[in-house]
């Protein structure tokens, strides 16, 4: 029997396969596709302390196997979260992991007190790599300091599991990784979108209505998979790799690097049903190569 | 919700159809004039119950630039023969490539997607479209006729070539034709054109599709007469599904998504486009793109 | 009549197109495939103080619409550089520019010194941004002070137009722009690889003998066009932009973001005689925008 | 230069041959057994000449997977018709792309590439091939025998099915197989045959491609004999034409391209191939992948 399940702090997940903020709606949007049960966790949209309308449009420019996004945390703020949209995810016989983003330490602290009352939400994950707020957001993770005292803030104020999402956007992200795990972070994901421009040449403007998005999809996976490499090195709490994911091979080199799970992003746009298919695909690869336990793989790169 | 009078066809409710993902079966790949053509498609499957305005996700391969799905409407169902048509202008590199696509290749498609335009019992609604924009104006004009209504048609473009797909019309209903070059119908626009000018207020219901201009211009001259219209927006998408939040239009109530809360709105629900913010450019003389 | 001609500090470029050090050898490679003096400018292969081997095979991994390399500096040295390459580049009548790379302060300087002396080569391309070296390289690159020291150091010792190389795994990146252009950069070249990683999943080892290679090609466009963007409104001398440019519209919206040249790397590969295809394209370009001199598009980008 | 008594075939010197890029029309692709195909290819203009063992760099359309060139060699040559093929295994993205085009496509490639084989005056020659690796010998064959030269050619794989193109060879020269299920020819590896363990000493030039422990061992055999034997390596390559750097191998003297300084070297050149080192695994029993 092929054993697929992974642990992150004190998440029991069935698999290693989670869906990647932002790309996976809360889940509900993809009902109609797969049985969102199956997966090892969701992490739903970013929910911030207030409403927000999130960036004007246009928001989305296509790039070379991957794309810019500048949506700038359009979601309906905790309160309505908590009330409206938590009942609905109940449901899910999964790890429900709520993204948690602001401007402010104040208003990532308001966020996390909030949701450390939902029952059913394990985990919350930190978002402090948004390259598409103006302020906050990925400043707070380009610094090791910043970083530490956002993560120092809602550590004291959040009691369930921790997972901190780092910014590729930086010269050194062991650095910044080694700071939210001493500042108490039981996990870190990575990567979050790396920033990027598109211009249209024809009517000599940007793409985007923000100038700058962030880039995601296959494009961006040998970076990621560098970053998730150096940083299983460097940390000892778990890591769970993403960028670019799209296929049980790629989920795989992610384990090998040292992930313990792995999220699917941009994929999930191109084939909603994508996740279903790496749990599987992860299965065959376990089974050709006799592997019963896929926490044997992890970090289990020869150099 | 945008769409008052919802009809319910199928006995489904609204967005209670599930979207499926599928590979379909191009069983003719037509030109139709102007860079257009269209794709029929065949199911192994029965066809899940689909409404006009509706769209589907397509997936482009062998396409090393195309990494997104491209949308496109429906332009029309046959549920018996398990087909459906796409109407599909080259534009890009998606249009393009698809252009190419033969018979017995396999497309795979994520659908039906969105709201679809809301059913009136009204008799008379007129239906005005533009360029490659009538293509979900077939699907909505035939299933009108099954409901016994009759709707009057009237397409534009810039010359004979935009006009795809007019006998198709013509066998449905009195379909009228405004080209800019004159080459066809009414020299003009279709705002210009002679229903639109003297017979607007005879319609209970306007449907629009094409080029936003157009559309702009439609939905400015039946809120004038108090006439509900109902328009379908493009947008750049990402996942079709309402996940990605990336194809937002601005709304009285804020961002929505085209691809889950349209891609058909009630023109007075949209942000900037109503008649005061507008008024500068008087209507009939707004020029389509 | 179309002017594609444009300046960076002394040289005189008959269009903005160039090719990128590593991707396009000494030129002569590419004698069969075009005339090479049609171009605006070639900067050649890396040359260090001494020679060196390079780094083992394999260097080389494909990645979605990319590569990775780990090349090393792989080179003969400067003095055989002076003795027998110098003597064949002569026949180009463009710009040949020589890419300088080292591990030591003294190495890029003593470089510097004796292709200062070549009569032919009109400038130099600081390369502090090289990924695939154990030291020195990138770590150059990464610093503003260190930039900032090699720049000073190189300045003092080479006369002629003195281009520096800048790296894009950094967080800041304008900073080390300004580090450099204040410590005498006459220009600045952007963006050489980002570090990244391949795996394959069925050997479970790293593809490249250096675990770790540079990125480049389409994938890293979008990333390469924001920093461009970024740079040259953060500096007033000018910017070569580069990153992934494959067509004549990748390097019109370079220069409209700011870059007043171009340079075309793994494309050369791909179509060994694409730049002549983009030196045509920009023109035709500029023919049907009824632009006349390729100097107003410069950061020509309306937001 | 790697290559003695090098002896110039179409009155050009090594590597003054023009490269060229080039589309050109699939007049055929024909599966030839185990996953091994052939593309005749037909140019418009004059082939440029070539010389057994060199290569071209084929692009990949419609294969978003796939990003750079893929080498392969040239299998035979007819510059009346102006034709060439290619004999690839599809094992990959890439050649699995390949192996569905259709006649009447194009492709691009760029060639000649490559050192190429020295040919020699001496009548005893051997050929030793594995696998796909047989793909540059036909061309070798046929250019040996138009200078007169009857080589002898000793061809194995795994099974049947991975020695494809008998028939070809078997019209050119005494050809001997070897597979290791023994479903052709002798049973064993090739440098288990008859032909190899006691003809060896008759030969005064042995030429091989095919996987790399095969050719080590067929090198080292060799080498104990004092014969020369030239191999020709496999390597990731981007450029293909010594300007990249990333497909080098270790030679005693330092790092030299496959693609230019090779793809053909004296195995006394190379580092790692030479019997001292690998006296450890004594040649017959070196197994081929
Ligand atoms: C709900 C919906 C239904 C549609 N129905 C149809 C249909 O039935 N028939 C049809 O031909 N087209 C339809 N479209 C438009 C179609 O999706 C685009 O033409 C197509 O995506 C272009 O792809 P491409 O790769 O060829 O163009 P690209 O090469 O990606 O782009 C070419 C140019 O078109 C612009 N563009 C691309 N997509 C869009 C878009 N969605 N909105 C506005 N501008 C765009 C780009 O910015 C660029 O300037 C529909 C779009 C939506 C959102
Ligand atoms: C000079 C030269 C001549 C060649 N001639 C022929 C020929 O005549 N016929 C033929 O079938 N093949 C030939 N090859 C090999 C051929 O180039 C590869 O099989 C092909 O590039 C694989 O492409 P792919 O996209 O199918 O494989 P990929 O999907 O890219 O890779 C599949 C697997 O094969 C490995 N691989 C890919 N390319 C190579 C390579 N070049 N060397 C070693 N391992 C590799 C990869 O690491 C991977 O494990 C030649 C190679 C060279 C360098
Ligand atoms: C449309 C879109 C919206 C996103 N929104 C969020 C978000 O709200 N919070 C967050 O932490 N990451 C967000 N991301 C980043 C993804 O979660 C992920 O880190 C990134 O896309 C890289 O993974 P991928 O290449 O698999 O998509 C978003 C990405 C996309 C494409
Ligand atoms: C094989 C290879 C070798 C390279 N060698 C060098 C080098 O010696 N010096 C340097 O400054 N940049 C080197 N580069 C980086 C390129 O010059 C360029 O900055 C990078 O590839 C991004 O551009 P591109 O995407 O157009 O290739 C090399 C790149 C490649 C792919
Ligand atoms: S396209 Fe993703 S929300 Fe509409
Ligand atoms: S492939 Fe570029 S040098 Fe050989």
């Amino acid at each position: 029997m092929i054993d697929l399940a992974v642990k992150i702090d004190n998440l029991q997940l069935k698999n290693p396969v989670m869906t990647a903020s932002g790309t996976f709606g809360y889940g509900l949007e993809f009902d109609d596709f797969l049985d969102v049960s199956q997966l090892g966790g969701i992490v739903v949209k970013a929910t911030t302390s207030k409403h927000r309308e999130g960036n004007r449009y246009p928001r989305l420019a296509e790039t070379n196997m991957g794309m810019l996004n500048s949506v700038g945390l359009q979601n309906k703020g905790v309160d309505y979260f908590v009330k409206e949209t938590y009942p609905k995810l109940t449901k899910y016989n999964t790890n429900v992991i709520v993204n948690v983003s602001d401007s402010t330490i104040e208003g990532y602290v308001e966020v996390a007190e909030k949701i450390n009352e939902l029952e059913r939400i394990p985990g919350i994950e930190l978002n402090i790599s948004c390259p598409n707020v103006k302020e906050g957001g990925m400043a707070f993770g380009t610094s090791s300091q910043m970083a530490a005292s956002v993560v120092k803030a809602v550590r004291k104020a959040y009691k369930k599991t921790l997972i901190v999402k780092l910014s590729p956007n930086v010269t050194n992200i062991t650095e910044i990784a080694k700071a939210v795990e001493d500042a108490g972070a039981d996990s870190v994901s990575l990567i979050n979108t790396l920033l990027g421009m598109a211009i249209d040449a024809e009517k000599r403007r940007p793409v985007l209505s923000t100038v700058t998005g962030g880039l995601s999809g296959p494009a961006v996976k040998p970076i990621a998979l560098r970053m998730v490499y150096q940083v299983s090195k460097a940390v000892k709490i778990p890591v769970i790799g993403l960028g670019g994911i799209s296929s049980a091979t790629d989920a795989i080199e992610f384990i090998l690097a040292g992930a313990t799970a792995i999220q699917v992003g941009t994929a999930n746009f191109i084939d909603p049903a994508v996740t279903i298919k790496i749990i599987n695909g992860i299965a065959d690869y376990l089974q050709r190569h006799q592997i019963e336990n896929i926490t044997n793989l992890i970090g289990a790169l020869e150099i | 919700m945008n769409i008052p009078n919802w009809i319910c066809l199928y006995g489904n409710k609204l967005n209670s159809v599930k979207k499926v993902i599928r590979d379909l079966e191009v069983i003719e790949n037509k030109p139709v004039g102007g860079n257009n053509f269209i794709l029929l498609l065949k199911s192994t499957e029965n066809l899940p119950p689909m409404r006009p305005g509706q769209f589907c996700q397509v997936k482009v391969d062998k396409a090393p630039e195309v990494y997104l799905r491209r949308p496109f409407s429906i332009h029309s169902v046959d549920y018996k023969a398990k087909t459906l048509t796409l109407l599909i202008k080259a534009i890009g590199k998606g249009t393009t490539v698809l252009s190419g696509i033969t018979q017995g290749e396999r497309l795979n498609i994520v659908y039906p997607l969105g709201n679809g335009f809301s059913l009136t019992m009204e008799p008379n609604v007129l239906l005005v479209g533009g360029g490659c924009g009538v293509a979900p104006l077939l699907f909505l004009a035939q299933t009108l006729k099954e409901m016994g209504i009759i709707p009057t048609i009237l397409v534009g473009g810039k010359t004979t070539e935009d006009i795809p797909r007019l006998e198709a019309y013509r066998k449905i209903a009195e379909t009228h034709v405004a080209t800019e070059d004159g080459s066809l119908g009414e020299k003009g626009l279709v705002t210009q054109h002679t229903v639109f000018k003297t017979r607007l207020a005879e319609f209970k219901r306007v449907y629009t599709c094409g080029p936003e201009a157009m559309m702009k211009a439609v939905a400015q001259a039946a809120e004038a007469l108090e006439i509900p219209c109902e328009v379908s927006l493009e947008n750049t998408m990402a996942c079709g599904i309402g996940a990605c939040l990336c194809c937002v239009t601005e709304t009285k109530e804020g961002h929505k998504c085209v691809c889950t809360d349209g891609p058909v709105f009630d023109s007075r629900n949209l942000n900037g486009w109503n008649i005061d913010k507008a008024s500068a450019c008087s209507l009939p003389y707004i020029k389509t793109e």
